[in-house]
């Protein structure tokens, strides 16, 4: 509909109707309002980004794109026709196509049976061996290589990618719709990726990605479109604006990058890895050899990119993995390979990664999710007993403490916003003086306020004289709260600088596979 | 008596008392493998028997019989697909329901039929030539019912279907990984229901053949535990048609020998043998660790709804 | 949100405690109707049906004392399969589970040779010991090597009935019982005291209504009961809270099996006073507990309520089995009805119905 | 048995005639059934019985209930009572407690009880007996087998079935010495499938002649599928396979209600002098017939090799099997019985003589009949 000024040089015909145009449209969920008056437009030849912070609703629109919702309000226009998307079915029927940011794939199946399942056109019998001659082409015109008799699980986390889009393109997709596609790549694959979206640019497809990345938007995209808290800020093309404005618009105000923390004064050891091994669920290595020291006082941050064997990092220390070699000590304590309640008991205070999954107890009481781990102890119970009395008095005391929001203790936890089961969990885990804080994504898919109140909170920790091990996905977070930067790749550390000297491109580089400062990548 | 006539006559009276099992578990394999477990397959093999058997003796028409009984075994699926797949309620209370009911409602308008015997079973058949062959030619080819081939026959196709054929992907898919399935355009709730459904009519064939040709009667509770030990096959051919031929035999054999081997061994404790046995393979796949889903569907007993809530 | 004419349904997270009373009561008196019809097509005027039911039940002393007598078992099962179920565990292995009581409560009354007054206490003990291991098998299969747990206790079920069956025929058939398979008669001491008039053996019935109480105290009040709750409602948060999921998944075993356990034993002491064939000892109360503790909604106590409901069934059952002349197989009709409708209907306890005309409806 | 009927009608008679018995009123009979009845069996047979007798006495009404688990009798009996009514049939072993204790609940109301044992002054046992007419099918199945292996498919191996067997077998071995008879026991009265793999498995060893014991005319299908001859049971089963049905085994219950009944409404038995009456009726009181359908003692297909079949009899000399099973009838049916099957000698299996030269057997030693006759091959459970 609106064409930008002076956009005619960045791709994107804008003579031409947009390929697809979604008009007004409004989704809700219960209490939320996901999508308001949503109105967006793609054109041919172009990479259009989709900017927005977590719960922005950048992905709750698209899944009405590709018929996985059905809008409440609102009008999908596909080549000028109105369009009325039931169903994935007349997504793919209208050349919409859509890789998800966990991917859609059955893993136990080959790469041709993933590709050809639900596909039109293909033979009755035997459709699998027709799949994998067009998936040899279409490699080749992309430069998507990716074997169609191999097994998905046997791939790694890029070739699975490329099977996602290999599925689309076959179908006919003259839109992409890549949600987060770069969350689970190293750099180094993400220019890869960048460059076949270039390609298929060339080849006239349309490309929508979704991101809450600046850089990747910079880099990649002709278009970028801002959403927050369900609405469209604005749709610019790319050349028109810079990081700081497009910032500005994602959160809603000036983004501070740095949060003034005291300086650090590191103490004893607060943990103590050395030459730790462990295996992932699929039984293949993911810790190869992990020695790592977080003192009292201080914040180490470990950053990678996902799936390089942080998860079975914490999980090891926190007791919910077995190691297969190597020794965990905290706070001077043995502690490899025991119970997670002797870990805890020990002062080990865990922020666990998926907070509804593990975190909390969700058909429970606040009251009830706040002594969880504690309960055996006193004062929450005696003998066999609970002491509901002290129970509840803690629970009032925590609600206030940490702000939690919540009708009453009474009240089940998975009613609880997630910024508030965030708090309830961190006042559960930080009461008690640890003398050790494990936290994995403690910020993920917050919003802002809880965001800062968070990171306060670990501060506070470090400062009072906890140690603290920072996992995140989100570079910006450990760049700003961490002392020591630890990076991981496939499961060794690659290196540790001072945050205070961190360069980001270093970390990439390390991110990606390169030793610091050694030649040698064992 | 030499050993050709113990494995002539154990491999024979297996197919024959296997034929049920055989059937059942080709159902409920192909319901599993769309993600869907169905514990009902006492409750329709029932429902079949006894349809099976009050329209064959009414109409003097086995064959009708054995029709109508996959109608009434579908039909009883067909409640276990809405509860579960539709309205997504637990699956395996729905078919424990499913054979309450099946058992209840079968021993209820069967009433009038109980006990009297049928005036024209399926009659068995000898194919002939084959039958002839030394030792194969008893073993599989004398006196066995057309229901029996056919489900050798059905099985094979099935394999065929489930892993040549843009069927086989789509069910497979849909029982490993619904969410994948639905983003490409299946109707993963069509899909299961046409499995559940499909299961539902070959246990209803299970049920139909068991009181028109194996007993010919009809007995409230006849069944007896079959449905159970298809449940039990089911994983213990890890989900695959081909294999539910050698265990339908294998349990099958098992049954027949309970009474062969009277004089030695005491029936009950080979009786119990499929039971323990289902059991012990799970023990086993458990032990195997990394390898320990062993073709269990990805999906298996979780029910399916959008990402919208 | 959806929209159905004029009313609109929302969502909710948590249903709220009359959503659940009310549907779970909808869904009783919807399966009923839907047992009329049955009646009604099987040729019996399905109000007449219900009368002879209620006379014949409710309307009576004698008729109560039948449906207490029925409830008995389903009141222990019910309250174990209870505690179980809010561990996530699905024990649908009771029926097995009874039959252990059984033959543990029978060896003691037969073979263990312990003076008069000691008899019946250790017939309990053995009872809910026996009904224990035979749940704890399980138990141990589901958490050291991932067996299923519908599998392994529906399986077991089967194998216990064909060792009960092994021993009526073979080593416990009874010297006097003429070459019948029937162990021999319990002696005078090895029976519970009846209600006089009744068939109500009082002590088993006051045992299950002490165990419903002890279970529910046991889960509101007690770190076994909370760490049973925790690894029910999430398995990872357990892990997670160093909740030892082996000794939690015993324990709860221990008590489920061990409560079908003395159902079993109560059976043998309170009914049978001889081990017989197991489908003469129980009459699927093992399945029927299922129904019972799944409308109980995980409450021990509501389980002694339902487990009357379904009392009143079984004895409806022999009502109409009498007077009717119709099979007892309606008992099972109507179990499975009600199941039906109480699955189906657990969807809507979380959609909350509102009318909304459609004007006010469309700020949304 | 004889005595203790004696003293029954003795006593019965003394006490008829100050006793007020219910001869005035009505008389509400309740029967209670363990299976269906339309299972071609047992519960058939009584409820055909049930409804003779209903014909007969219209100052009768019955009421009767199937498929009663055992452990339930009581719960039926007084459901029955409340109903109204003063006689109360229980028809299998397995209700014998119940209806004992119900016979001491109610002591107005009188029981009768199936083939038990434990008898109370308003409670009666009866029992119409086989194993003459087993016998007489032994002696047919001696003659007629081919292989010298005779097949049995017992229910369960309890004394009543071990009782015909061994008539049976003794049957068989007197007109072939060295024929076998071979066992299977399917531990059900009523499993057709059961039944079906039993025989299957009898057929595999070799058998060419089939009786058994089992409510459903399985055996009978499945032998004549494969052309062997059988012996039909309970119920006339000759239709289901005309050509080779031999004979079988016949009830008629109504004898023995009807005699009850007509003595109950007469004021001969009453709920104060049952303790001692014992009904145990067999050919001579026309309680069992032989034959696979009534009034054909022998299918007319196998007379001729039954005629044929000559053997050297240490009694009757050179006499051929047809002829042999009639004298043997003859002497049984008669109300002077002048034979029984298990007259001495008589050794088991294992060589102990069970019976002496000469005697017969009481019918307590009869009814707890526990060890196996020389000739019977095959898994027998409790044998002493």
């Amino acid at each position: 509909m609106m064409a930008a000024p002076g956009a005619g040089d960045l791709g994107g015909n804008q003579n031409s109707p947009p390929l697809v145009l979604l008009e007004g449209v409004t989704k809700s969920f219960p209490g939320v309002v996901a999508n308001d008056r949503v109105t967006l437009d793609v054109r041919p030849g172009e990479v259009h980004a989709l900017l927005g912070e977590n719960g922005a609703g950048k992905t709750t629109l698209m899944n009405i794109l590709y018929g996985l919702y059905r809008p409440d309000a609102g009008e999908i226009y596909v080549k000028g026709r109105k369009v009325v998307i039931r169903s994935p079915r007349d997504a793919i029927a209208c050349g919409i196509g859509m890789v998800h940011q966990h991917f859609k794939l059955v893993y136990p199946h080959t790469v041709a049976e993933n590709v050809a399942l639900g596909l039109q056109g293909t033979p009755f019998f035997g459709p699998a061996r027709v799949v994998e001659r067009g998936l040899r082409e279409l490699g080749e015109r992309y430069n998507l290589p990716v074997d169609p008799k191999a097994r998905v699980w046997q791939l790694s986390a890029g070739e699975q990618q490329r099977v996602e889009i290999l599925k689309a393109l076959y179908r006919g997709a003259d839109v992409l719709i890549l949600d987060e596609p770069t969350s689970v790549l190293t750099p180094q694959e993400t220019g890869e990726l960048f460059k076949v979206l270039a390609r298929m640019k060339e080849e006239g497809h349309a490309v929508v990605f979704i991101t809450h990345k600046l850089d990747e938007v910079m880099e990649a995209a002709d278009r970028v479109t801002v959403m927050r808290r369900g609405k469209v800020i604005d749709t610019l093309p790319v050349a028109e604006t810079d990081k700081a404005s497009l910032a500005r618009m994602m959160v809603g105000r000036d983004v501070v990058f740095r949060i003034s923390k005291a300086e650090c004064t590191p103490g004893k050891e607060a943990l103590v890895l050395r030459d730790l091994r462990a295996v992932n669920d699929r039984g293949l290595p993911a810790l190869r050899g992990i020695s790592l020291t977080v003192c009292r006082g201080e914040i180490v941050g470990i950053a990678g990119v996902a799936g390089n064997g942080q998860r079975e990092l914490v999980e090891v220390i926190c007791g919910l993995r077995r190691a297969q070699g190597g020794e965990v000590v905290v706070l001077g304590r043995p502690l490899t390979n025991r119970s997670p309640r002797t870990v805890a008991d020990a002062g080990v205070a865990h922020i666990p990664e998926e907070r509804l999954r593990m975190g909390i107890v969700p058909g429970m009481t606040v009251e009830e999710n706040l002594i969880l781990k504690k309960h055996h102890r006193p004062p929450f119970s005696s003998g066999p007993l609970l002491r509901l009395a002290e129970v509840r008095r803690f629970a009032e005391q925590a609600i206030e403490e940490y702000e939690i929001i919540t009708p009453s203790p009474k009240t089940p936890a998975k009613l609880l916003s997630g910024g508030n089961i965030q708090k309830l969990i961190l006042a559960r885990e930080l009461s008690g003086e640890p003398g050790l804080v494990v936290a994995a994504h403690p910020t993920y898919g917050l919003d802002v306020g809880a965001t800062e109140l968070i990171r306060q909170l670990l501060l506070r920790q470090r400062d009072a004289g906890a140690g603290v091990l920072l996992v995140s996905e989100d570079l910006e977070e450990i760049v700003s709260l961490a002392d020591r930067i630890a990076v991981m790749f496939r499961g060794e550390i690659m290196g540790i600088v001072e945050a205070s000297a961190a360069e980001l491109g270093e970390i990439g580089l390390m991110m990606a596979g390169t030793r610091s400062g050694m030649g040698d990548p064992r | 008596m030499g050993w050709e006539e113990w494995l002539i006559s154990t491999i024979a009276r297996a197919l024959a008392y296997g034929t049920p099992l055989l059937w059942g578990t080709l159902g409920e394999v192909y319901a599993e493998r769309s993600g869907v477990v169905n514990l009902g397959v006492e409750g329709m093999m029932a429902i079949g028997a006894f349809s099976a058997f009050a329209v064959a003796q009414s109409t003097g028409n086995p064959g009708l019989g054995i029709l109508v009984a996959a109608v009434a075994g579908g039909g009883a699926a067909l409640i276990h697909a809405f509860l579960t797949v539709t309205l997504r309620a637990n699956q395996y209370v729905s078919g424990l329901a499913l054979t309450m009911f099946g058992l209840g409602l079968s021993g209820l308008l069967g009433r009038g039929w109980e006990g009297v015997p049928l005036k024209h079973p399926l009659p068995a058949i000898t194919v002939p030539y084959l039958a002839d062959i030394p030792i194969l030619g008893p073993m599989l080819f004398q006196n066995q019912s057309i229901i029996t081939y056919l489900g050798l026959v059905l099985a094979v196709v099935l394999w065929v279907l489930l892993y040549r054929t843009r069927w086989g992907i789509t069910l497979r898919s849909v029982g490993e990984s619904p969410a994948t399935a639905d983003a490409l355009g299946v109707n993963v709730y069509l899909v299961r229901y046409l499995a559940v459904i499909l299961g539902g009519v070959l246990a209803g064939v299970a049920g139909g053949y068991l009181s028109v040709e194996y007993r010919p009667s009809w007995t409230e509770g006849m069944t007896g535990g079959m449905g159970w030990i298809v449940i039990a096959l089911t994983i213990f051919v890890a989900w695959d048609p081909v294999q539910a031929i050698g265990g339908a035999v294998l349990f099958g054999a098992l049954y027949h020998l309970s009474y062969r081997l009277q004089p030695w061994v005491a029936p009950e404790l080979l009786k119990l043998m499929p039971y323990a046995a289902a059991i012990i393979v799970l023990a086993f796949v458990g032990l195997g660790g990394a390898q320990r889903r062993r073709g269990a569907p990805g999906a298996l007993g979780v029910p399916y709804a959008r990402g919208e809530k | 949100m959806k929209r159905v004419g004029p009313f609109v349904l929302e969502r909710r997270l948590a249903p709220s405690r009359g959503a659940v009373l009310g549907i779970s009561l909808l869904a009783v008196v919807l399966a009923l109707l839907v047992a009329a019809v049955i009646f009604w097509g099987y040729g019996v005027n399905p109000w007449h049906a219900y009368r002879v039911i209620f006379q014949g039940t409710l309307a009576s002393p004698q008729g109560w004392a039948e449906v207490v007598r029925r409830a008995i078992p389903l009141i222990l099962c019910g309250v174990g399969l209870v505690v179980a179920f809010r561990a996530q565990f699905w024990n649908i292995g009771a029926e097995g589970q009874i039959l252990a009581g059984a033959v543990a409560a029978t060896g003691v009354a037969l073979f263990s040779g312990l003076p008069d007054p000691w008899l019946l206490p250790a017939m309990f003990l053995a009872g809910f010991l026996a009904g224990a291991v035979w749940g704890m098998i399980p138990a141990l299969l589901k958490v050291k090597l991932r067996v299923n747990d519908v599998i392994s206790t529906l399986m077991l079920n089967y194998v216990m009935m064909y060792i009960v069956e092994w021993l009526v025929h073979g080593p416990w058939k009874g010297p006097t019982a003429r070459g019948f398979a029937y162990s021999d008669l319990f002696p005078r001491a090895a029976r519970l005291p009846l209600i006089p008039g009744t068939r109500v053996h009082w002590i088993t019935l006051v045992v299950g209504v002490a165990m419903a109480i002890a279970c529910a105290f046991l889960l509101s009040r007690t770190k076994l009961g909370y760490e049973t709750r925790v690894v029910g409602q999430s398995q990872d948060a357990a892990r997670y809270a160093g909740i030892d999921f082996l000794k939690v998944t015993l324990w709860v075993m221990l008590i489920s099996g061990g409560l079908a356990g003395l159902a079993g034993a109560g059976e043998m002491a309170g009914v049978h006073y001889r081990l017989r064939s197991p489908a003469h000892i129980s009459m699927g109360y093992g399945y029927t507990a299922i129904i019972v503790a799944w409308l109980a909604r995980g409450s021990p106590l509501a389980a002694v309520v339902t487990a009357l409901l379904f009392g009143l069934i079984f004895a409806a059952g022999d009502v109409i089995k009498v007077a009717l002349a119709m099979p007892f197989q309606v008992t099972d009709v109507f179990n499975g009805l009600i199941l039906f409708f109480l699955i189906g209907s657990e969807l809507l306890m979380y959609w909350h119905i509102r009318w909304a005309p459609k004007r006010a409806a469309s700020e949304g | 048995m004889r005595r203790s009927l004696k003293i029954a009608a003795i006593v019965a008679a003394v006490a008829g005639l100050c006793t007020l018995g219910l001869a005035a009123e009505t008389v509400k009979v309740g029967f209670i059934y363990v299976g269906p009845i339309g299972d071609y069996g047992w519960s058939h047979a009584h409820n055909v019985a049930r409804e003779i007798c209903e014909q007969n006495f219209p100052w009768l009404e019955t009421v009767y209930v199937e498929s009663v688990p055992e452990g339930e009798v009581e719960t039926y009996i007084d459901q029955l009572v409340r109903q109204g009514c003063n006689i109360v049939f229980t028809t299998s072993f397995g209700f014998m407690d119940g209806t004992y204790a119900a016979a001491l609940r109610y002591p107005k109301v009188i029981l009768a009880h199936c083939s038990g044992f434990m008898r109370a002054p308003n409670l009666a046992t009866y029992m119409a007996d086989f194993y003459q007419v087993y016998y007489l099918n032994g002696l047919m199945a001696g003659a007629l087998t081919k292989t010298g292996k005779v097949a049995y498919v017992g229910a369960f191996p309890i004394p009543e079935v071990k009782r015909h067997l061994n008539a049976f077998a003794i049957g068989v071995r007197e007109v072939n010495p060295n024929a076998e008879v071979h066992v299977r026991w399917i531990y059900e009265w009523f499993n057709p499938a059961a039944a079906k793999e039993a025989t299957e498995a009898l057929v595999a060893e070799g058998c060419d002649v089939f009786a058994f014991t089992e409510d459903s005319p399985t055996v009978v299908q499945v032998a004549a599928e494969r052309g062997f001859p059988s012996f039909a049971h309970y119920s006339p089963m000759y239709d289901f396979a005309p050509d080779y049905v031999v004979s079988g085994q016949l009830v008629h219950w109504e004898a023995i209600y009807l005699d009850f009944l007509q003595k109950v409404h007469d004021g001969v038995y009453t709920n104060e002098n049952l303790e001692h009456v014992d009904y145990w009726w067999l050919l001579s009181q026309k309680a069992v017939e032989v034959g696979a359908k009534p009034g054909m003692m022998i299918n007319p297909v196998f007379e001729d090799d039954l005629k044929a079949y000559i053997v050297d009899h240490p009694v009757f000399g050179e006499i051929s099997a047809y002829d042999l099973v009639m004298v043997r009838y003859n002497q049984m049916a008669d109300p002077g019985v002048t034979f029984d099957p298990f007259q001495g000698p008589i050794y088991d299996r294992r060589g102990v003589l069970r019976v002496p030269e000469g005697m017969w057997m009481s019918v307590d030693s009869l009814i707890t009949m526990e060890w196996a006759v020389e000739g019977v091959v095959g898994p027998w459970p409790g044998e002493p």
